[in-house]
């Protein structure tokens, strides 16, 4: 064919391609930095490598019997009136049946294991952290330290984190593709989601579920600390942060994100609350 | 004074509304791209009608096609419609992947809002004005000549869906012009299409425009599924149907049940926004998981009415151009039966990410995978079809083959999919992009281009030409690993799907290719357009008036190219799967029968265009709120639903002599042919007369 | 029984008449088809009626609104508009004059737009106790559903008035008589619909 | 061969028997709630048989379904539909209470 020479050029580039572009890969699971997505990351193994040999026979099959029993060919056999075998029916209902057996209790598993509600096996009390999904920005309230967030999750690395998540706005997606699965958060109702961090770094979040125009915008970063710098964290958050007040209440509301993360040297008890009944109130 | 009749009469409608006044006032790219799309639209409109007038065609465009109630008319309209609306959404995917090549740490040169109007249009066009229209039209074409009757069940009703669909389709494009479209996406997700959040028409725009589209789906299931039911020519057993019409029997039973949700999903949106209804609101015990619930009621097993007719089509061309039987049939027409029964048991899957209890989401994964099991028999079913076979590497044949090759790679992103946690992580990505770009062009386009290629010389009398085809093919398969593949990439690394800008340098590598990539497919369908225009050109050369130009098996093939209007001469009897394949092999098809006679058919009627004509301007007086033209439309239409049910001289009839002038002027036609075998059928040798083998 | 009798709410069409037998067994099962799309949004609509049923948010309750009395008259009237249509089908099958077929017609219309402004009153005396759609999602799902059904009431009325005008037109030509016969299915359809609706919605919501 | 009066008169009877029943029926439905003894669950359970039983005296005396070999194609369409709308409405409701119990 005439696009051959330049299909292979091509081809011949794409392997280039793809070890420039790898360093991708390293902002996802692949690259997972805590318990939750090695488990994920595992899952995807087992499955993927199941799906690839269940691909190979497809994909072997037929350019090998297209090719073989082309017209031109005139040496095979041709059987035109065949049309069935018990043998082969056999063949492509029942492995497959099996596999689907397989996965699903491989699959059954896993959801149970990985049900984002599922708290992690720990030591350690979790963290408890309040996230709210807002236009185009995320609040983060940690509940017991008193003190909240804006676009930043400071947790301490090797604790369990246990989030519990609404919105101020429409629906919204928390993910954090380096630690833990996505959940949605919704007005008026609470979602969780279980996460940690195995070794102290930046990983990115975000919100994946378009809301507007500043969608795009809305990242943050998941700063892991080593144990023993959380509650110096705390603490010059305590420390140099403004209180959060009824203006910076109102601020959430607006539809920006800010260009810094923000810190509040306090948060009212209740704001969580607070946010969840605005919002059921004023429609939004 | 002008006060308070202008707003009455012109609802919300203000200068600002159309592009080309937004270009002026701001005049940066994005605003310009817009007002161009819109001045594209107009001058297009005009152009045409110009054109049209030019050549004194109104009347005859008129009487001969959109009143016509003709199934084959009604089929090639549904296809010139699916053409233009995916013109326009063609370009909008190639737009949305040159900007975000481009807007890596830099905006690009589409604004954000003007980006979410690109991924909502391009979605709801591709799925309910591209894909839909191209599927219905084929099966309308085909179904009635596979089953050997002369029309579908409800003619009328047939002209009235098509009419709908394009009130629909218009009402997408007229969004271009006056207004804007939603940015809620193909699946319009409230709260954030709901009035506190889009307060503007483009919401609108998309509720009418689905909900009509969605009613003249209904009403075309219906019409199929009776016709399927009840219209089969004698003999005609459903164990002897071709491949083909059981998935349009399928497909159209899940129009039937999943078309409703959607309605209903619609409807509800449309209260809240319109009558301060709270449905799906933040406040007052609004609930939008329940509209998440309804939509996907109805978004899973309508992609599965996308791609069981495609199934149909590569059941038939497999097997015709391997020059044998369809391999195990039974498991074939089981297997659909599973998928169609099956694919109303999944939809959770779409949003594993709501939070319902691990059971809950474990049970629909489990229901999901079950799916890849029937799907596995279909490919392997082609599979053997090939073996011991005489394959011939045609155009149609070689979309199969892609098919059935790139099809997998995304059932198995399915099935990834398919178990909750990794859905977590790949749910709203660009993985989720990837995996359904990958069902949708190697499953359902490749499979209503091979439909194209296969049944184009039966519907216009002439061959398309191979050569172009060929290259279109290499476009569209290179072209889709390119422009496709990158996003299971990205996806994985975390991409989020519709965003307008991207701050990740190392995304870009995988951003450029997936650009080209586009770029590719976009010459791929500049090919289709090129072989169009070279198949026109030279149809003399190609002509198939004989009827079979691929040795075919069904009865579609055993009349003349193009079919006569009243399809078969004489209704045919059947004992067999493959009535016209064996009829060759066991006297001769093409002797005259003993006597022909008067052939009643539907007349022609205003109906259809009526009812269109008055949707599209109810729906646009809703957007707009200009409530007078929708009261007027929605009267209207009562009054010519009621009129026409007094109409009483609805056929007219074709007498003995005309069909029998017909008749012979095939017959002569197919007596004077070369009988050709397979090598030649694709060369000009190729009369439409097969040479018949053993 | 004569083989070339349409089946279908025992209806039987004459030899010479415009459509096959084989168009309106067409006709009439298309019908039925396009009745359960129609009854699957109403299935929708009872979830959803079910799912926002807690969401009252502080406004009225189906305990507050519901009336036993007017809903069972208005479901007697309902049944007995559905017993006098059978009786008009009969009367249109057995040749009966086009008088009784006529006056059995006008009894049903006359019963449903009895229904009708029964139901309408229930509304007002909703609306003029606060129980209007904006207030919650409760009462907006209910507002969704009923209606809908009366709304398909009055269809059915203004069909049966056509109907009474075709006949008086064209006699129990083919078409005519079809067109009862898919009227009939629908104003029966519509009783089993408002079973569900007195049912789920009020005797539900009246339960202690 | 039947005589056509007396086809006549066992289609009223037919009519009829549905509209006694039904009527039975939703009375019988009305005075559960009326005179409620039982507890909320179960009257509404009573209310939901009865209900189901007066729909199935609609299908069978007014659309005239039947187990008769002729009515098979209609039979079948309304059981599949029942299928079809049941399982949307059971999964509707499973997932959304589901849903409500564990985001409180
Ligand atoms: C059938 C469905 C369909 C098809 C064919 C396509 C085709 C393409 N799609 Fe799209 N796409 C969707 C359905 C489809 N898409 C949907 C549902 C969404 C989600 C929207 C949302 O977010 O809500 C989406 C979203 C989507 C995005 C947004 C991704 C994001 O969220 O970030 C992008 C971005 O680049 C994209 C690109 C493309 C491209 C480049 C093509 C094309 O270039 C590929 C080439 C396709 C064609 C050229 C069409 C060819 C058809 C024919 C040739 C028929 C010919 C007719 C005759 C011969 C008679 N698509
Ligand atoms: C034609 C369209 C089409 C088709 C056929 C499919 C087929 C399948 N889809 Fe896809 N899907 C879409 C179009 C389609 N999908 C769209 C448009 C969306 C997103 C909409 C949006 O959000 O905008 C989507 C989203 C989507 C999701 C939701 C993801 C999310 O939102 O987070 C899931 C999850 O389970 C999924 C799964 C599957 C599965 C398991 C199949 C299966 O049917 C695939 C079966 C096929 C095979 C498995 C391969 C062949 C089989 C064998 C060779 C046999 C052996 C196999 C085994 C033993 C397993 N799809
Ligand atoms: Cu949405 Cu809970
Ligand atoms: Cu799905």
């Amino acid at each position: 064919m005439m696009l051959a020479p330049r299909l292979l050029r091509l081809l011949a580039a794409l392997p280039l391609l793809a070890l420039g572009g790898c360093a991708a890969l390293e902002h996802g699971v692949m690259n997972h930095a805590g318990p939750i997505a090695a488990s994920h990351w595992h899952l995807y193994v087992i499955v993927g490598v199941v799906l690839v040999a269940v691909a190979g026979p497809v994909l072997l099959l037929t350019p090998l019997i297209a090719w073989h029993y082309r017209l031109s060919n005139k040496r095979h056999a041709f059987r035109p009136k065949w049309d069935f075998s018990w043998t082969l029916e056999g063949l492509i209902w029942i492995p497959p049946i099996g596999i689907v057996i397989g996965l699903s209790v491989l699959l059954w598993d896993y959801t149970h294991m990985l049900d984002p509600y599922r708290p992690i096996a720990s030591g350690q009390a979790p963290l408890e952290v309040q996230a709210v999904g807002l236009d185009w920005k995320w609040l983060f309230i940690y509940p017991d330290e008193h003190i909240a967030t804006i676009n930043r999750l400071t947790i301490p690395a090797g604790r369990p984190v246990h989030l519990r998540l609404t919105s101020g706005t429409v629906m919204q997606s928390l993910l954090i593709p380096r630690l833990a699965g996505q959940i949605y958060a919704m007005t008026g109702m609470v979602s969780q989601l279980n996460l940690a961090a195995s070794h102290p770094g930046v990983f990115l979040g975000e919100n994946t579920q378009f809301n507007g125009k500043g969608f795009q915008d809305q990242k943050f970063n998941v700063v892991a600390l080593p144990p023993a710098d959380y509650p110096k964290w705390v603490g010059q958050a305590r420390a140099s942060g403004h209180p959060f007040d009824a203006d910076d209440f109102a601020g959430l509301f607006h539809k920006s994100s800010p260009s810094q993360p923000v810190v509040f040297s306090s948060a009212p008890p209740h704001l969580f609350r607070q946010i969840i009944v605005r919002s059921q109130e004023t429609g939004s | 004074m002008t006060d308070g009749i202008l707003p009455a009469v012109l609802g919300r409608f203000e200068w600002q509304s159309l592009p080309f006044v937004r270009a002026w006032e701001h005049p940066n790219a994005s605003e310009i791209v817009g007002a161009g799309a819109g001045a594209v639209v107009i001058i297009g409109a005009i152009l045409v009608a110009a054109l049209i007038t030019r050549l004194g065609k109104w009347r005859y465009l008129w009487s001969e096609w959109f009143t016509s109630v003709d199934h084959k008319k009604i089929g090639i309209m549904y296809i010139v419609l699916a053409f233009v609306m995916l013109s326009r959404a063609l370009i909008e995917g190639v737009l949305m992947r040159m900007q975000q090549a481009t807007a890596v740490n830099s905006p690009g040169f589409i604004a954000p809002d003007h980006f979410a109007q690109l991924f909502s249009t391009h979605g709801t066009i591709m799925i309910f004005f591209m894909a839909m229209p191209f599927l219905t039209g084929l099966i309308n074409y085909v179904m009635p000549l596979q089953i050997g009757s002369r029309d579908v069940a409800f003619p009328v009703l047939n002209s009235v869906s098509l009419w709908l669909t394009a009130a629909a389709a218009a009402l997408v494009m007229a969004s271009l012009v006056v207004g804007r479209f939603s940015t809620g996406g193909w699946s319009g997700y409230p709260p954030y299409t709901e009035l506190a959040f889009s307060p503007g028409v483009g919401t609108d725009y998309w509720i009418w425009a689905v909900t009509l589209g969605s009613v003249g789906s209904t009403l075309t299931g219906i019409n199929f599924a009776v016709t399927i039911y009840k219209m089969r020519c004698a003999g005609m057993r459903l164990m002897r149907m071709p491949l083909f019409v059981w998935t349009a029997l399928c497909t159209s039973i899940l129009m039937i049940f999943a078309m409703p949700p959607l309605t209903v999903a619609t409807a509800l949106l449309a209260l809240d926004r319109y009558l301060d209804f709270h449905f799906f609101t933040n406040d007052l015990g609004g609930n939008m998981m329940n509209y998440a619930n309804l939509f996907w009621l109805f978004g899973h097993p309508e992609v599965y009415i996308l791609i069981l007719p495609a199934f149909g089509v590569f059941s038939e061309v497999v097997s015709t151009f391997s020059s044998k039987q369809l391999y195990g049939y039974t498991s074939l027409v089981i297997a659909t039966a599973v998928i169609t029964v099956l694919s109303f048991t999944v939809w959770v899957h779409h949003f594993f990410t709501m939070g319902q209890a691990a059971d809950i989401n474990a049970a629909f994964g489990i229901a999901t995978m079950a799916i890849g099991v029937p799907t596995g028999v279909k490919i392997y079913d082609w599979i053997w079809t090939m073996f011991l076979g005489r394959v011939r590497f045609t155009v149609p044949m070689l979309f199969s083959l892609a098919f059935m090759m790139t099809f997998v790679l995304g059932g198995f992103t399915g099935i990834l999919l398919a178990f909750p946690p990794l859905d977590y992580l790949a749910h709203n990505t660009l993985f989720l992009v990837a995996h359904f770009h990958n069902m949708l062009i190697p499953g359902l386009l490749y499979g209503m281009l091979a439909g194209y290629h296969y049944w184009f010389p039966k519907a216009f009398g002439f061959r398309l030409d191979e050569k172009w085809g060929r290259i279109s093919f290499g476009c569209w398969v290179l072209g889709f690993y390119l422009a496709f593949m990158p996003l299971y990439v990205l996806g994985a690394s975390g991409m989020a799907r519709r965003t307008q800008a991207v701050f990740e340098p190392s995304f870009r590598p995988w951003l450029y290719v997936a650009g080209i990539g586009a770029l590719l497919l976009a010459g791929a369908l500049a090919s289709l357009f090129v072989q169009l225009w070279v198949s026109v050109r030279d149809r003399k050369a190609n002509r198939v008036f004989a009827g079979d130009p691929w040795d075919g098996r069904g009865l579609e093939w055993s009349i003349s190219a193009p079919p006569p209007e009243y399809n078969f001469a004489v209704l045919p009897q059947v004992n067999s799967r493959h009535p016209f394949h064996d009829g060759k092999r066991q006297d001769d098809p093409y002797a005259p029968p003993r006597a022909y006679e008067d052939i009643t058919l539907p007349r022609n009627s205003m109906t259809g265009p009526a009812i269109g004509i008055l949707a599209a301007a109810a729906a646009f007086g809703l957007v707009w709120h200009m409530w007078w033209l929708a009261i007027i439309g929605a009267l209207a239409i009562s009054a010519v639903v009621i009129a026409r049910s007094f109409a009483r001289d609805v056929e007219h009839t074709i007498s003995a002599d005309e069909v029998q002038r017909t008749e012979q002027r095939w017959l002569r036609a197919a007596a004077n042919a070369a009988p050709i075998p397979r090598e030649l059928e694709m060369t000009s040798a190729n009369q439409g007369l097969a040479e018949v083998s053993a | 029984m004569s083989a070339d009798e349409v089946r279908q709410a025992g209806l039987e069409l004459g030899r010479n008449d415009l459509l096959t037998h084989e168009q309106a067994g067409s006709a009439i099962f298309g019908f039925w088809v396009f009745l359960m799309s129609d009854a699957v949004i109403f299935a929708l609509l009872f979830a959803t009626y079910g799912v926002m049923l807690p969401a009252t948010v502080g406004g009225p309750t189906p305990a507050d609104e519901y009336k036993l009395v007017p809903t069972l008259i208005e479901t007697v009237l309902l049944l007995t508009s559905s017993f006098t249509f059978g009786l008009a089908s009969v009367a249109m099958k057995h040749g009966a004059s086009r008088r009784q077929l006529l006056g059995w017609l006008g009894v049903t219309l006359i019963l449903g737009i009895g229904f009708l402004g029964m139901e309408l009153h229930d509304f007002m005396i909703m609306f003029s106790d606060g129980a209007v759609p904006s207030r919650s999602g409760y009462l907006s799902s209910f507002f969704a559903l009923v209606p809908l059904h009366g709304l398909h009431v009055f269809f059915g009325s203004v069909w049966i008035v056509v109907m009474m005008v075709q006949v008086l037109t064209f006699g129990l030509d083919a078409r005519v008589k079809v067109n009862l016969q898919r009227l009939g299915l629908f104003w029966h359809f519509l009783d089993v619909v408002w079973i569900a609706i007195f049912s789920v919605v009020y005797l539900q919501g009246m339960i202690q | 061969m039947i005589r056509q009066s007396d086809r006549k008169r066992s289609e009223i009877r037919t009519y009829v028997t549905g509209y006694v029943l039904a009527l039975l029926l939703s009375a019988a439905a009305f005075a559960a709630v009326r005179w409620q003894h039982a507890t909320p669950t179960s009257a509404f359970a009573v209310v939901l048989a009865l209900a189901l039983a007066q729909m199935v005296v609609h299908f069978r005396y007014f659309l005239h379904i039947s187990l008769q070999r002729s009515a098979r194609d209609d039979l079948q369409l309304v059981l599949f539909s029942a299928v079809i709308a049941g399982l949307m409405v059971a999964g509707t409701l499973v997932i959304l209470f589901d849903l409500k119990a564990r985001m409180s």
